[in-house]
């Protein structure tokens, strides 16, 4: 696989994640995914961009839209999958689902669902790389909204201070739930983090090609100890904030706005960087992938309820039930 | 009577002391598009200058809550997941709630925190599942759950006029929920609780969605038990005569509580009652586990919280 | 038999732990200088690479080390003052303690929370001088909170060994006591309680420096009385089979707890003891009171803490 | 008193300050100020020329070293000393001590234990100001050491975003216990505040006038509508961060360093700018003043512990005790 061109790479995980989110995003209207999803489409190019430059010795953090980095850095979409729809197959046994789907074989320390809480986590897993110098990076995925966090901002400081190799990555969509950017942050993101003593830059969050090249730069740069970066992408979701959105339907986005992003489609862009008859063969391949990911996911079992408290501590300690007879 | 549906009550009530009282203001996340519907058409009718819509800096407008309150304000902080009061623990225990004692009287922080969706969310997982009113009660915020639209209303108005912090627990569960209310709205005083069915054989206490699985199980018993149901309604204080008055006339004293067991308010309940009430059998508490953390699949979730099964066993244990 | 320093004795555990485990490091205000003296030389001996003297970012720095740990380091974190952990409570309850339920058992988080210097400082007021462990016991933390300098020792040892995060209060009371000991020291479990001194009339559960309190009135009372001092030592999980097995031996039962009453520890041992343990008289509690602010003026302070005259009175009204 | 030349009004409130930082800190050491102090010698410039430019309808927070700012602000020596004596007469009738103390009759919101924690509040007063729109002002003091704290840098963007009437006041003594400066910020104080959209700037915080000048301008700027500002103050106290440290002795400044600033003390500077009959007239003044507020604070009644418990809720609910028979 590492043999293809990086074109064709990036486009193969844009399509894996458009298709899993969209199947998703479905599972969720019909209620098989009981907590409904926050969809990542028109994000792709961030993630496949991003994780192009890391290995799976490199750690992420990612987010309450979290599908996209944890495919990216390479989870089985079925397993994904299972998780979503709360089985024992799935990557967290059922016990994670979307807002907390990890694979920590594979280095994603999960999604979170507290904004911003996962930049120290990854700063966290940097500091332990840089005191062992094995040349691992960590990289911590968030939302604009999370430049708004104390811990986020205590997290740059930090990171810049101690020279940590981390790469904080702000999917900038331009709305947090309903808040567009303008109301919610004085100034500019890359100012901001330039403020923090960090490498900051922009990039167009809906290039892949852009994204991969900052991103090997950025990753490189902590790889040779030469300290954290922070990259805004300047991005858009497609759908709304949260599956429930595509019911109730909220009046914040004006649809011309809307319009104008989805013409910027990402996974669009990438297909032209690829040839017809690859896409084509790609496109069958995880069309595929993804009829097999949801027969897997169906086919799971729930878990057993007597097993509800189950890893709550890693020694096995066994709580009190909730009632004593 | 009128159907009150209990997230219309929390709305009204908003409405309702915005307009009566021009110091009262709303800070939230979405709460301009009313997002959890709490605020719904509060902006439109209040504007920018009463309901301000916030980045996601909790810590720092939690406090800003309380700047503003001492300078005169009554602000109404809206949470969109019951673990943000995490996150603002600090600004809530150990600032807004200790003003008044570190001045020495001082100075006043009346400030509502309310958070519209506590406890499960069936599907939302690990970290907005939480239902973390025992903490607040513990530090000694003054603290409330109501249990029907009635008392949402009631009970968030005298939050709002209450000179003090107060949190406000609003249950998930109880969101979509209707009741037949009769007469005015009026306020409900905290701490004080309200028995919704009596009985003679067992007291339920019963906290939040629970009242509401103690009257179910009250009902389904009848041929076995008079059960009276008291729900305390407010957390922190405790009014602990009414719930007294009941354990004693019963003698026997259940408690349905949907927090974690540890140190959580049904221990509260049965701690007091070992102290001080006398009771014919040993009491008994119907929580979520110690240490719970609520899992992703719909099945564990449901394994972990407090339901008519174990209450009906409870039950039965504390008749034999 | 030699003495052995409270704060000794943390510090020795740390020295001793971080010299046999690489994966042990350090983070905290002013570890450099070891200004608590918790973290007394480890600089000098162990280096920058292991012991982080942190800016003022508590938030961050606590959840650093939950990353830290779960690639594979054993972060101690200090905290200079208890309501700190308010500021953490976000980064503690909801991050570190949930990875592993949460992840389906796919990562540990052991991360050591140490606050050396827990309760009133006298003359510290408000803000610093709070004793929260009943709120890491609600959420499921793990919680120690050793009574002296050998279960200091042992427990801080057992917490740093331990896969899952664990908070230690190391109370101010007792950081310049002395105890003798004999014989190595070594790692206390987890979760087993300690009986200080048999008795056949009365059990007391005492906790941190209420456990010297305990044994003074108790040789105090020695006339009157013959009194068992159990100190849980584990906050949470609790050693219930041994504090079960004297209250019964007994038949009475007090706490003393230097915590807020409402939902505390002293709360949920009358609470369990209540629905499981057979007694002969009613149990009482000692602590401080409901959602105590602790006030400047000592004279005021000390009246909000438990102290030797209200556990004897308690003890006399079980024993009547 | 308005009449005096600012020059004077500057000189008597720091020399007011030293003096009484000089009575605690002696009284701290014979243990009659039970918590001890962080005393705020050297810094007293700040105080000063900050409140010179306040009203007493404006507000302002502290911090732990509280004392300058509570003085300025023109509390009564008299009950501030009662009050770290644990009195009745205190001005937070003794339940507050140095770290709380209070008078929320002229403003002063308090000092605060926890370093930061006064900024967000500050912004809440001025919030409440603009939207009353009364003309009033806001000022937070804090450390060099809060610049690294999560809710101090929230409070940043809120202000800024929303223009409220608030002014950030740094004072940076370049180390926060025993951590340097250099040590705990990546970057620089005034860049990272610009980051965040402030107006900010660095002033000498050794040099009354200097900070009374740019408070004015701030703080005008703020009653025009004209946004919140930063003012980083550098400066530097003379003594140990508490008043344990001169018993037990920390060695994380060099000699030289604290002789070097100790050269620069802002006091004598403010007394270069007032004739000598003058300054003598206000030695004299002040020392009488500390004389007689030493007086009434060891005249006065330490608390009933009956009360102890008295304005824990503002509606007079009484707590449960700790013991019940
Ligand atoms: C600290 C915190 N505050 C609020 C929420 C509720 N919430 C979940 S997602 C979200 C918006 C996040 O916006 P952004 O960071 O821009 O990410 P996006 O959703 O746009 O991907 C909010 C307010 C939360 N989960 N955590
Ligand atoms: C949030 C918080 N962290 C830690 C402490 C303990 N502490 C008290 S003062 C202090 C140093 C503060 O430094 P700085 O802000 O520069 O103020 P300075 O003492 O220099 O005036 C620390 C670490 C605290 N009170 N609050
Ligand atoms: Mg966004
Ligand atoms: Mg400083």
């Amino acid at each position: 696989m590492s043999a293809e061109p990086r074109a064709v790479r990036l486009y193969r995980t844009m399509r894996l994640i458009r298709e899993f989110e969209e199947r998703c995003l479905a599972m969720s209207l019909s209620g098989e995914i009981v907590g409904g999803i926050h969809p990542y489409i028109g994000q792709e190019a961030v993630a496949a961009g991003i994780c192009a430059a890391l290995t799976e010795d490199d750690v992420v953090t990612s987010t309450h839209r979290g599908h996209g980095h944890v495919l990216a850095k390479g989870a089985d979409p079925k397993r994904m999958l299972a998780e979503l729809c709360g089985t024992t197959a799935g990557l967290n046994r059922g016990r994670g689902g979307s807002m907390h789907a990890a694979d920590v074989s594979l280095g994603v320390y999960g999604a979170n669902g507290i904004v911003g809480a996962g930049a120290p986590i990854a700063a966290g897993a940097a500091w332990s790389f840089q005191r062992r110098g094995d040349g691992r990076v960590a990289v911590a995925f968030f939302g604009d909204g999370a430049l708004s966090q104390g811990v986020v901002l205590e997290a740059f400081n930090l990171a810049a201070l101690w020279q940590l190799p981390v790469v904080f990555v702000c999917e900038n969509n331009g709305y947090a739930t309903s808040l567009p950017l303008n109301r919610a942050l004085a100034g500019d993101p890359v100012e901001r983090a330039a403020g923090f003593g960090l490498t900051a830059r922009a990039v167009d969050g809906m290039d892949a090609d852009a994204v991969a090249d900052a991103a090997a730069e950025a990753v490189e740069r902590c790889r040779r100890g030469g300290g954290p970066a922070f990259l805004e992408c300047r991005t858009y979701r497609f759908n709304g904030h949260h599956s429930f959105e595509e019911q109730v339907g909220l009046n914040y986005r004006d649809d011309a706005e809307v319009g104008e992003w989805r013409a910027r489609d990402p996974l669009r862009t990438q297909s032209t960087r690829v040839d017809g008859a690859t896409a084509g063969a790609i496109d069958a391949e995880i069309s595929t992938l993804i009829d097999e990911a949801v027969e897997f996911a169906r086919a799971g079992r729930a878990p057993d309820p007597a097993e509800a408290l189950h890893h709550l501590y890693a020694d096995g300690t066994t709580p009190r039930p909730g009632v004593m007879i | 009577m009128a159907a009150l549906a209990y997230i219309t009550a929390l709305n009204q009530a908003l409405h309702d002391e915005m307009a009566r009282d021009d110091r009262v203001c709303v800070f939230g996340e979405d709460v301009r598009i009313g997002l959890t519907q709490v605020a719904k058409g509060l902006h439109d009718r209040f504007g920018d200058g009463r309901v301000v819509d916030t980045p996601l800096s909790e810590q720092a407008f939690t406090s800003l809550a309380t700047g503003a309150a001492m300078a005169g304000q009554r602000p109404v902080v809206e949470y969109q997941i019951p673990s943000l009061l995490y996150l603002v623990f600090e600004q809530i225990a150990n600032q807004a709630h200790k003003f008044s004692l570190m001045t020495g009287g001082q100075v006043e922080v009346p400030v509502t925190y309310l958070v519209p969706g506590s406890g499960s969310r069936s599907g939302m997982a690990g970290q907005h599942s939480d239902h973390p009113y025992s903490l607040f009660a513990h530090v000694g915020i003054k603290t409330v759950l109501p249990a029907t639209a009635s008392d949402a209303y009631g009970l968030l108005l005298s939050a709002v006029r209450d000179p003090d912090p107060v949190a406000v627990f609003a249950p998930s569960a109880l969101m979509g929920t209707v009741e037949e209310v009769s007469g005015e709205l009026g306020p409900v005083p905290l701490g004080s609780a309200r028995i919704h069915r009596t009985g003679e054989d067992v007291t339920v206490v019963a906290t939040g969605q629970c009242v509401h699985v103690a009257l179910a199980v009250a009902e389904a018993m009848a041929d076995e038990a008079s059960i009276e149901v008291v729900d305390p309604r407010t957390i922190y204080p405790v009014d602990w005569e009414t719930i007294r008055a009941s354990a004693e006339k019963t003698g026997r004293l259940v408690v349905i509580d949907d927090a974690n067991r540890m140190c959580g308010f049904g221990g509260e309940v049965l701690a007091t009652a070992a102290e001080q009430f006398d009771l014919t059998a040993r009491p008994r508490r119907v929580t979520r586990p110690d240490g719970a953390v609520i899992p992703y699949a719909l099945v564990l979730d449901q394994a972990l919280l407090p339901d008519a099964a174990q209450l009906t066993d409870a039950i039965r244990a504390v008749l034999k």
